[in-house]
């Protein structure tokens, strides 16, 4: 978009959403969970569609219409998603199911290539256990050990360069989905760039929420989900940097992913291939590659300041709540917002909102050491997207007021 | 309002679930454990069954929302007292309150059968049920116990 | 289906298919590569639609409306897949992207778990790649020793129980995808039982094309693919004896398939979670669900007979073409017949096939060491479903005997 | 009958692939290997060159497609005898032919020109490299090769 967008705008943009449409008993859905994942555009789901009903086939080995149709479908997603992530080359995209696999992915190659007993791979107290658990199955396997970058109170990171000292791996989060903190991702690369620390960034709730640009930031990997930036479930990718991927034993052994086999060995084509055994989820690609089409012609910074301002006014009314506390950083946020209600449990208040068409989260949102660090049982978290109205929010906001009456009395 | 959520939500539901009653330790008596997992619900239950097999005492500490809290606090209420064969009776009847769609014998209920509105909301039958899992386990003596699958 | 099939009513589900409409280089399209996948019905494409125009949220933890519909949809379809395959429960079932996933997740985990040195992984000489590399990517990290089942010139296996010595696992495909070939699955797995060998029968070929009931079969694991059987790309599952599942290690980290997770370690959930980490392919397994009612519709032992009868005629009119050797058993066969034709190259044929509408194959249909075994550079291939037409067999044989004309002259 | 494929498959190409031309090994040579792995065509070139850079003798083996095997076949004869700086510019040329919409300087490609049908068919654009490759590898003296990116 080159003007910035009006709110009519905004408001035809909502329109290409049908599920948002409905109503929720008896009341128009408000849907507030965009953390966990997106609601998709008429484009998408017309992209699948149509991709079943004019060109699917088996990509990459076929020589008739519908296989060369399907493999440019498929390998166009690809740069697609390289142009967004502003990656060097287009071979350094990997389809993966999403943030979770990508993780997983780097575990098992990168990681179990470089890691050794006593190599430190460094995380922080924020991560989702999609960014945890695969390290610490990755410690188990080659005696590595995890340390942890701090939280503090107001749900910013402690890091100090001295961290870094015999890390071979920093990992973190860039948009924490439970505090809505955005890190500081250029500067933490750049410390560990500094010592020689390969870094991973956690993208899942920033590729469709700010502009991303991997060059820039300075990482070695990102991972992230389609399905959280209006794209289909079940695709997503891993960016890594070229030298790695080259150099990274492959993971999933199977068909697309060999140059030439025996029954005793095989060897294995070059990046992205190696990576990708087996038949991939072609039509979620090609709906990754509508859903990027879609929001590039949106504009990235456009959502940020849209998804800002609903994460502002949510966080102010929200703390004119008695009872309310609101978690996470006081300035620039993600547009999220998490909170802890003194007279309702998470999950007592989500219940009550929803009977209200209101869709919230309440839970450990998958960070669970964070709210064990926390003290909190969990919390209850408001999400947005830019098909989110400020209207929506003051809805919001009615609702939890009169929750407050409801289990106050 | 909501008449669901009324009916979820009784007084005395949020009564107990902010004052539970039997909230606390039993020294010496049967420690069981229970969560729930995805919603973080964790309850401790602490049980001594008489020479008879009936419940002697109970008690319960854990955190959770106010329909595993009241649901708990009321257990403990009615159980405390009772033959085993009666509790395991109460237990049968408060399952089927909870989830089915047939009306059970509610004699001897009480107040539990205000927590019946949880039919309405399948996903928190696994709340009202956690005080009750770790109370079937404790009868089976000891052990971990999870309502997630419900 | 209460009654056999009519010619009538196989029209009738070939216009469920839209793709099928079309022209491809001016004549009529003719798909014949359903070996690599399926087309999708208008039902399958309908529910991917459906589920993202109403149901769209993440799965499992949330408590409102959209998240319950969509926990309920997706759990749903994994019930369809059990009782599709007659599972003893439905926790047996683990969605994955395909069939290569899921024999990759039993090699890192049940394989990782239970070979050592020198332990023996039984497969066969026609396996696909993504049967064979995973178990030499898992031989590399343990040591086992791989041996192969040997498969004779009409192209079936030469098994005796000898070759289960020193066995761990055995693992083989159901229908070769190169040569037609039906293996007696329960035979093996009755021998392989016999002496405590595990089983993974890789179903690719025969989920969508047969009944399939794996109790009776008697292996102890299944792995298949969606996108060959109707269902969207990116969803299959791996069906595994509850017994063996239980005692796996994960594989994947992440959220979802954890109990309870401290910065240190977790503990992980049951089957299938355990399995499924990070958001799972949603809409696909939704997808997936909606294929299986619309197969079961039909009839797998309907679809069994009328592609029978495709496949014969095929094999009749490829043989009555001077120079054309079709390969594979001379009987009972899968649905798709691979020739090859000494007057062109598998490249050259399907170039000239693709310029007649016609979709062939041609290559090595990974399983690079059965064609160096056979001394063939690749074959070409057709393969059926029950959308196609003995009508468009007899076609295809008429394209096939111009193309000698063509290539001989 | 069909006029792309009438012009992919002239009668010289089918000829060629049928009876390829210097088609053995050169002992004494540098080999070089070319494949693409998911055709399964694959070639090996011999290639002798002279003290003055010059292309001095050249013959290939291998299998493949009729496109990869007559390319191969009309190459080694094009190529034969040329100097360096003539068989560079053949190579540029002949790739320019295969894969471009304007058409390129096709003095000395000769029969190669035929195969300029092989642009309609983007699939088959690595077929018909794929000995040239081999040769572009060559000139780098040695190594393996596979044109399977095209
Ligand atoms: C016999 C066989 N096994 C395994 C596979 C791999 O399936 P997918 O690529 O869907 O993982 C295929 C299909 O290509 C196959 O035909
Ligand atoms: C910060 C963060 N990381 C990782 C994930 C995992 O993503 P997925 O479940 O799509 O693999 C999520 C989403 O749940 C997330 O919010």
């Amino acid at each position: 978009m080159m003007r910035a967008m009006t709110n009519n705008d905004w408001m035809k943009v909502r329109a290409d959403f049908p599920i948002l449409d409905q109503q929720v008993n008896g009341k128009p859905l408000i849907y507030f969970d965009n953390a966990a994942s997106s609601q998709k555009p008429r484009a998408v789901i017309a992209a699948l569609a149509h991709y079943y009903e004019h060109d699917n086939a088996n990509v990459h080995r076929g020589l008739h219409e519908l296989s060369s149709r399907a493999t440019d479908a498929f390998e166009g997603a690809r740069m697609k998603v390289a142009k967004y992530l502003g990656a060097s080359q287009t071979e350094e995209i990997i389809f993966t199911r999403g943030t979770t696999e990508a993780i997983n992915l780097v575990a098992n190659t990168w990681g179990v290539r470089n890691l050794r007993a006593d190599d430190v791979i460094l995380l922080t107290e924020m991560e989702h256990h999609s960014n945890l658990v695969p390290w610490q199955l990755l410690a188990e396997r080659t005696g590595a050990k995890l340390r942890f970058v701090p939280v503090v109170d107001d749900g910013t990171l402690a890091f100090e360069p001295a961290l870094l000292d015999g890390v071979k791996l920093f990992s973190f989060v860039h948009i924490s989905n439970s505090l809505g903190t955005i890190n500081p991702a250029a500067e933490l690369c750049r410390a560990a760039r500094a010592t020689g620390v390969v870094t991973l960034v956690d993208g899942a709730q920033s590729s469709g929420h700010l502009p991303v640009n991997v060059r820039e930031m300075g990482c070695d990997f990102y991972a992230f989900s389609g399905h959280k930036m209006c794209a289909p479930t079940g695709i997503g990718a891993l960016w890594g940097r070229m030298e790695l991927l080259q150099e990274m034993p492959p993971w999933h052994g199977g068909g697309e992913m060999i140059v030439s086999v025996t029954y005793e060995r095989a060897t294995y084509k070059q990046p992205p291939h190696k990576f990708e055994a087996g038949t991939p989820n072609i039509a979620g690609a090609v709906g990754l590659g509508a859903a990027v089409d879609y929001l590039e012609n949106i504009g990235r910074s456009e959502i940020f300041a849209h998804d800002s301002e609903l994460a502002a006014l949510a966080v102010a009314r929200l703390g004119e709540i008695p009872g309310i506390r609101v978690l996470g950083p006081s300035g620039q946020r993600g547009a999220l917002a998490a909170f802890h209600a003194g007279w309702a449990h998470p999950h007592d208040l989500t219940t009550y909102a929803n009977e209200h068409g209101l869709a919230l989260r309440g839970g450990h949102h998958c960070t669970q050491p964070l709210m064990r660090k926390l003290r909190l049982p969990g919390t209850t978290r408001a999400s947005f997207y830019f098909y989110n109205t400020t209207g929506e929010v003051e809805r919001m906001a009615e609702i939890l007021r009169a929750a407050r009456k409801f289990f106050d009395r | 309002m909501n008449d669901e959520l009324e009916e979820l939500y009784q007084q005395v539901i949020l009564d107990h679930s902010k004052r539970p009653r039997n909230f606390g330790k039993l020294p010496d008596a049967i420690h069981v454990h229970g969560d729930n997992p995805s919603c973080g619900d964790e309850i401790r239950l602490d049980v001594k069954f008489g020479p008879d097999g009936s419940v002697a005492d109970m008690k319960f500490t854990g955190t959770g929302c106010a329909i595993s809290q009241a649901s708990a606090s009321l257990m403990t209420l009615k159980l405390k007292g009772k033959p085993r064969a009666e509790a395991e009776r109460l237990m049968h009847n408060f399952h089927t309150l909870v989830t089915s769609d047939t009306e059970p014998d509610t004699k001897g209920l009480g107040d539990l059968v205000l927590l019946r509105g949880v039919r309405k909301f399948p996903q928190r039958v696994k709340c009202a049920m956690l005080a009750w899992r770790a109370f079937e386990q404790a009868l089976g003596e000891g052990g971990a116990v999870t309502t997630e699958g419900e």
